[in-house]
């Protein structure tokens, strides 16, 4: 292993360390805050896979986050499924809705694919409130009265609990991570790099483009999924507004802020968003200026995010 | 319910603490601080925890300033600060000054339960108060459920009284709509006619009115000859009318969001003066003034009104009261700003919601936000039976199911003439009651 | 109602979306076809067009006539030149990159949306037409105004697309589009025809708001639905291509009044923008778009 | 003789224009084969229907006997046909090594884990080798974009090697080349002769007449002339046409 290597998973090792150990320290608002910017991050490093190392950009990845939601939560809510189970079933009903969504939309690329993405999310919107009658719509559905405990290896840990939801977000969030991890730096993460960089290219170093972009969506899809499918557990609600345009926007943001294409970027980028959101709101109704004025100065001043900005200038290393 | 007619506060009827909490409220709020530990001995709350308790009473005020339910959300917080107002007047709630702690949900579920969350844990609110939007309310409902905080909603929709949430929620200052529905229904079929078209949204607030309007229609020997959902994202109405069948004798409508305006208007520029007699929620004019280019089709057509927006229309000492806290005009507009037109029929919910706060704080002698009470303040609410008539109550008097947490009051129906909503029918509470479907008491808490 | 009427209904109510849907995407055609840029603010130019115009009823009062001719003159005016300063210190920056120029312009959707919540408020504020005649067509009643915003549609997309043809700055355009590189070294003055180019697609956007608000509502959020609306027309009709834009509104805004009239309007809206999006990923250059070479 | 490499009557159209008209042509194994002709005679769109970047409308492709006519360009890549662009096309933000390693690695990866993970040293070696058999010796760590201008033709060089091809295309590989470079060149391209097809797209003559095995001329979208160099050198047809004779 090469001595840049060894540090970039030191680095990983350390920020997951360091927000295990973290936890007597943070007083209950901040804990609880951190466990949903843990799921909320999760969401990001799925999108960054796409955006950032594939060079894909959607607008349509609620669409993946309501999957794994929806997935986990209605199962739970008609036939009382544990929660792992729900978890996985959440997982697997993104990665499949990635991949087939994928087949479809990855005959195109650039702005096209944008716009595609966004279209399916606005259907898939609009389909969660039309069968209302299944998925209860815009009012969401409660899952805190059907689950309450979540089971592992025989041992029962109340969900309620403050400390149960930050390290089962943190599980998550940790599993996500290495996987983004592991993928970027394999030789397929160097594929997809190379596709965002020259598909044609890549292509005819032998690689098989439309695969390799398949595979980076329906990680990215999973990865996301598995975000909605433990936000719907943990924090027990499951509605059709997480699956709104805006929704879609938000880890767009939030990868851009922190740095995409670099593996800590999306944390970063959505704990930075999500404090500065609560912070802009004591000062101002239209808080959500914010979000418009940090896009503004991303694209302007800082294209590359804050950790793709000390890549450049100081840690080439950082992956 | 009891039978006093409180002038100033009004008081609910069941508890044993009643008196000597009135008492300790008043005390306190004459003497102001000093007057403390005239408190300490009500509930039976140990003296040594009350020890320079004088702190206010916090309560977290989720309010939609942005987003879809921002036309409501302005109201409510107006309606709300001028309650808490008039309670601190009143010298506060069981002798402390009331602090509302507001803060923007962004009429969104996600950030609701994070709302909840800040107001709890970092602003240590003693209670969370305030939404209206379905989805928040259930969005936002489990994490107070977990955080064990008392959390009262004023949004009338029928998630509370359908058991789907816990036992920390309440709605006792509005009643919901299936309540509504069921209470006008019967006057409706009576007055207008036994087949009913209806339209409404295409999620779940459109729904409910669907689903409980059709059983009520049904149960009164009437026929629904039409049910068209409408799109959440259309602008144009005008193709959907004609799916309304000629032998319609009344065309119901219920409608939300800022589409309402080109909805009613299209519906009369369809059907001119040979229209059916149309029966509609107000929940569809809120906030607009009766005088909006268009809206003259309305004429003659009949409204649901929770609270008649038209002074003069329910005519009594607390309603002219409350009225002129709330800084609302004659024709329910604000009194600073013509244009600016309350959400009047719904808005009450706010004032009332906090009154019934008061109550339930001074009868069950909550201090803190510990365990042991908000058991005491739960299980007291839950004993309460109603609200009488008053200033704190001034829609009407209600009665109080606690095993559903919800009320129920009068509702009552207007006549829209010359741009005015003229009461024609009130109806009685008895009216809108349903079969329970639940039992919060039953829960663990 | 008997079919007939009821098929009268829906073509006329269709025949008016077309118009209305053409008239709001004309400005997006027109920035996406020599730009080559997606313009995410373009409903919140719209809506800041509506949004004026409810301004200028307050304002002017009566008669609605008059407030709504100042509205049609300040509207454009003023949109176009927040787009010029938004194309100035930020689109220009970027180079007009497409991806960048997306996110810049959600940017630019939250601040201009916003904006309005805090100078406007959260209210929908209905808008007096300048005339108001009701059509009594035997079965059914219509509103007279709804055909004057169909007539002006009209008239602007003839406007636009005479000014393309016939005037220099038409010209700059047409070649700024087929090559960019080329019409420079012709000496067009490309950087100043995309400043033209975008204040125009926003004052476009702008007039139709003020157009529409009267048989609609202005409303801080009301920007998202025509910008979707737009998307689906320019997509189909074919990016870049104007004449393309105006026959998918058409074929859109139809068969929208027949199949909402017929079928469950939300499963119509369901299926048609996931037709929308296959189009798109069949002939990802739209129905009528022209490849580039 | 049983070629590798077999064009069979291959042609390519745009819209009207007739890029390449019915071209055959046999390249055996191990051959140096240079493909000559003014600008404009379907060179660049010929061998971009060999390695399948531009869509042949007629003709065959076939490699060792197998028809590859329809295959994509990353399959045919696979199987040995690499393309090195004429106009630089390196991934500038990437380091020198991990464009290498790109090239590289691809015939590492197997199944589920080799495409999570290759063996580090083979790869490594496989880089190093690569690197220094094109003869690019500067820091690999670098970004490609670094690079001097010679140095990127140098690693697009690179970058074929290492996918260990059976057909190599060289498109114009000596242009921007420094003297010495060019020199390292032409004993790189006689070092592969014999194990590696070449196909060498090229303008510089003189480099063209030191290395080719065989040429063939193209003219306006056909086969002009075809032979040794010696015999294409003195071919008057093709002075007339090409050498400007």
């Amino acid at each position: 292993m090469s001595t840049s290597s060894a540090r970039i998973w030191l680095l990983h090792a350390a920020v997951l360390l360091a927000l295990l150990l973290a936890q007597p320290l943070l007083p209950e608002y901040h804990y609880v805050n951190v466990a949903r910017i843990l799921v909320l991050a999760c969401y990001a490093v799925g999108y960054n896979v796409l955006l950032g190392y594939t060079g894909l950009m959607s607008l349509g990845h609620a669409m993946f986050f309501a999957l794994g939601m929806y997935g986990a939560g209605l199962p739970v809510y008609y036939h009382g499924v544990g929660a792992l189970p729900a978890l996985a079933l959440g997982v697997a009903a993104s990665a499949l809705g990635a991949a087939l969504f994928g087949l479809i939309a990855l005959r195109t690329r650039g702005v096209a694919f944008l716009i595609v993405t966004m279209m399916f999310g606005q259907a898939f919107h609009l389909t969660l409130l039309h069968f209302n009658v299944y998925t209860l719509g815009d009012q969401g559905f409660i899952l805190s009265e059907t689950i309450r405990t979540l089971d592992v290896a025989g041992a029962a840990f109340d969900l309620a609990d403050s400390r149960v939801k930050y390290n089962a977000a943190l599980g998550v969030f940790s599993v996500c991570l290495l996987a983004s991890l592991l993928l970027v730096r394999s030789p397929v993460g160097r594929v997809l790099v190379a596709i965002r960089e020259n598909e044609d290219r890549t292509r005819l170093l032998g690689y098989n483009t439309y695969l390799a972009r398949l595979l980076a969506l329906t990680v990215s899809g999973t990865i996301a999924g598995a975000a909605g499918a433990t936000y719907a557990l943990l924090f027990s609600y499951v509605g059709a507004s997480f699956a709104s345009i805006l929704h879609s926007i938000y880890p767009l943001l939030w990868t851009l802020l922190g740095g995409a294409g670099t593996t800590l970027g999306p944390l970063l980028g959505t704990g930075l968003m999500f404090y500065l959101e609560i912070y802009a709101r004591d000062l101002t109704t239209a808080y959500l200026v914010v979000v418009g004025a940090v896009l503004l100065v991303l694209v302007l001043w800082a294209p590359r995010g804050i950790l793709g900005t000390l890549r450049d200038r100081k840690a080439r290393w950082l992956p | 319910m009891g039978a006093s007619r409180g002038g100033d506060e009004s008081t609910s009827s069941s508890s044993q603490a009643r008196r000597i909490s009135r008492r300790g409220a008043l005390k306190t709020g004459l003497a102001g601080a000093a007057a403390g530990a005239g408190l300490l001995t009500v509930g039976g709350i140990p003296a040594a925890r009350a020890a320079g308790s004088d702190r206010p009473i916090r309560i977290g005020f989720q309010v939609h300033r942005t987003g879809i339910g921002a036309v409501y959300g302005r109201w409510y917080e107006r309606t709300a600060n001028a309650a808490a107002a008039y309670i601190n007047e009143l010298g506060g709630i069981a002798g402390r000054p009331v602090e509302l702690v507001a803060e923007d949900d962004g009429t969104d579920p996600r950030r609701g339960a994070e709302v909840v969350e800040k107001l709890a844990t970092r602003e240590q609110v003693d209670f969370v108060y305030g939404t209206l939007f379905s989805h928040v309310v259930i969005g936002s409902a489990p994490r107070a459920g977990e955080l064990k905080i008392p959390y009262f909603v004023v949004s009338e929709g029928y998630h509370v009284a359908s058991g789907k949430l816990n036992r920390y929620v309440f709605q006792p200052g509005i009643t919901d709509v299936r309540s509504q529905i069921t209470a006008v229904a019967g006057w409706m079929m009576g007055n207008l006619g036994k087949k009913v078209a209806m339209i409404f949204p295409d999620y779940a607030f459109g729904y409910d009115h669907r689903d409980f309007l059709s059983a009520a229609v049904e149960a009164g020997g009437g026929t629904v000859t039409a049910r068209i959902a409408i799109p959440p994202t259309e602008t144009a109405y005008s193709k959907y009318f004609p799916r309304i069948p000629a032998d319609t004798e009344v065309l119901y409508h219920v409608m939300v969001g800022p589409g309402v305006l080109t909805f009613v208007r299209e519906m009369g520029e369809h059907f001119g003066s040979r229209r059916p007699a149309v029966f509609g929620f107000v929940d569809s004019l809120e906030g607009v003034p009766m005088t909006s280019p268009g809206l003259e089709f309305l004429d003659g057509t009949y409204l649901w009104e929770a609270m008649p927006r038209q002074a003069g229309q329910y005519d009594t000492p607390h309603e002219r009261f409350y009225r002129e806290r709330v800084g609302v005009g004659p024709d329910g507009a604000s009194i600073r700003d013509p244009k600016d037109v309350s959400t009047y029929s719904h808005m009450f919910g706010c004032w009332e919601t906090l009154f019934a706060i008061k109550e339930a704080v001074e009868q069950s002698g909550y201090r803190d936000p510990t365990p042991a009470d908000r058991k005491a303040l739960i299980e007291t609410l839950e004993g309460f039976h109603g609200f009488n008539e008053g200033r704190s109550h001034p829609q009407g008097p209600k009665v109080f199911d606690g095993r559903l947490h919800q009320c129920f009051g009068q509702q009552f129906v207007s006549k829209v003439n010359a741009g005015k909503l003229e009461v024609v029918h009130r109806t009685a509470i008895e009216d809108s009651r349903y079969e329970p479907a639940a039992d919060y008491t039953k829960m663990a808490l | 109602m008997s079919l007939g009427p009821h098929l009268l209904l829906a073509l006329l109510e269709g025949l008016v979306g077309a118009c209305v849907l053409a008239l709001t995407a004309l400005g997006l055609a027109l920035v996406f076809g020599v730009m080559r840029i997606v313009n995410v603010a373009h409903g919140e130019f719209f809506m800041l067009g509506a949004v004026i115009a409810a301004a200028c009823a307050g304002l002017v009062g009566d008669p609605p006539w008059l407030a709504f001719g100042c509205a049609l003159l300040v509207a454009p005016l003023a949109v176009a030149a927040v787009a010029t300063a938004a194309d100035w210190a930020v689109l220009r920056r970027v180079r007009y990159d497409p991806e960048s120029t997306i996110v810049a312009t959600i940017g630019l959707l939250y601040i201009v949306q916003q904006s309005v919540l805090v100078l406007h408020g959260p209210d929908a504020r209905a808008v007096p037409a300048p005339f108001y005649v009701r059509l009594d067509l035997g079965w059914f009643g219509y509103n007279g105004y709804k055909l004057m915003v169909a007539g002006a549609a009209v008239t602007l997309l003839l406007a636009v697309w005479l000014g393309l043809g016939r005037t220099r700055l038409g010209l700059y355009m047409r070649a700024t589009q087929q090559d960019r590189e080329m019409a420079t070294a012709l000496g067009v003055p490309v950087r100043r025809v995309y400043a033209t180019v975008f204040a125009l697609g926003a004052a476009l956007a702008a007039v139709a708001g003020v157009l529409v608000v009267p048989i609609q509502q202005a409303h801080y959020l009301m920007g998202l639905d025509p910008l979707l609306l737009s998307f689906i027309v320019v997509i189909v009709g074919g990016l870049g291509s104007l004449k393309g834009a105006v026959i998918a509104a058409f074929v859109i805004g139809v068969s929208d009044g027949f199949v909402s009239v017929l079928f469950s309007p939300t499963l119509a809206k369901i299926l048609a923008t996931l037709l929308v999006a296959m189009v798109l990923v069949v002939r990802p250059r739209g129905l009528f778009g022209t490849s580039e070479a | 003789m049983s070629a590798l490499l077999e064009v069979d009557a291959v042609s390519v159209r745009f819209g009207g224009l007739t890029a390449v008209d019915a071209v055959s042509i046999a390249v055996p194994a191990g051959e140096v084969r240079a493909i000559i002709g003014p600008n404009g005679a379907g060179k660049t769109t010929l061998v971009g229907a060999i390695c399948g970047r531009v869509r042949a409308d007629s003709g065959r492709i076939v490699l060792g006997g197998a028809d590859i006519s329809r295959l994509p360009a990353h399959a045919r890549a696979r199987r040995g046909i690499v393309y090195t662009f004429q106009v630089t096309s390196i991934f500038p933000t990437l380091s020198v090594r991990d464009n290498v390693a790109l090239a590289a690695q691809r015939g590492l990866m197997r199944g589920v884990m080799g495409r999570l993970a290759v063996d580090r040293r083979v790869l490594d070696a496989r880089v190093r080798g690569a690197l220094a058999r094109a003869g690019l010796e500067v820091d690999p760590e670098q970004p490609a974009s670094a690079l001097a201008y010679g140095h990127q033709r140098l690693l697009e060089l690179a970058m074929g090697l290492a996918l260990a091809p059976r057909v190599l295309i060289l498109d114009e590989p000596t242009q921007g080349l420094a003297e010495g470079e060019i020199a390292h060149f032409r004993t790189l391209v006689r070092e592969l002769a014999g194990t590696v097809s070449v196909l060498l797209i090229e303008h510089n003559v003189e480099v063209v007449l030191a290395v080719a095995d065989h040429i063939t001329v193209l003219d306006q979208g056909r086969v002009l002339a075809e032979g040794t160099p010696r015999a294409i050198a003195h071919d008057p047809e093709v002075q007339r046409a090409y050498l400007g004779g």
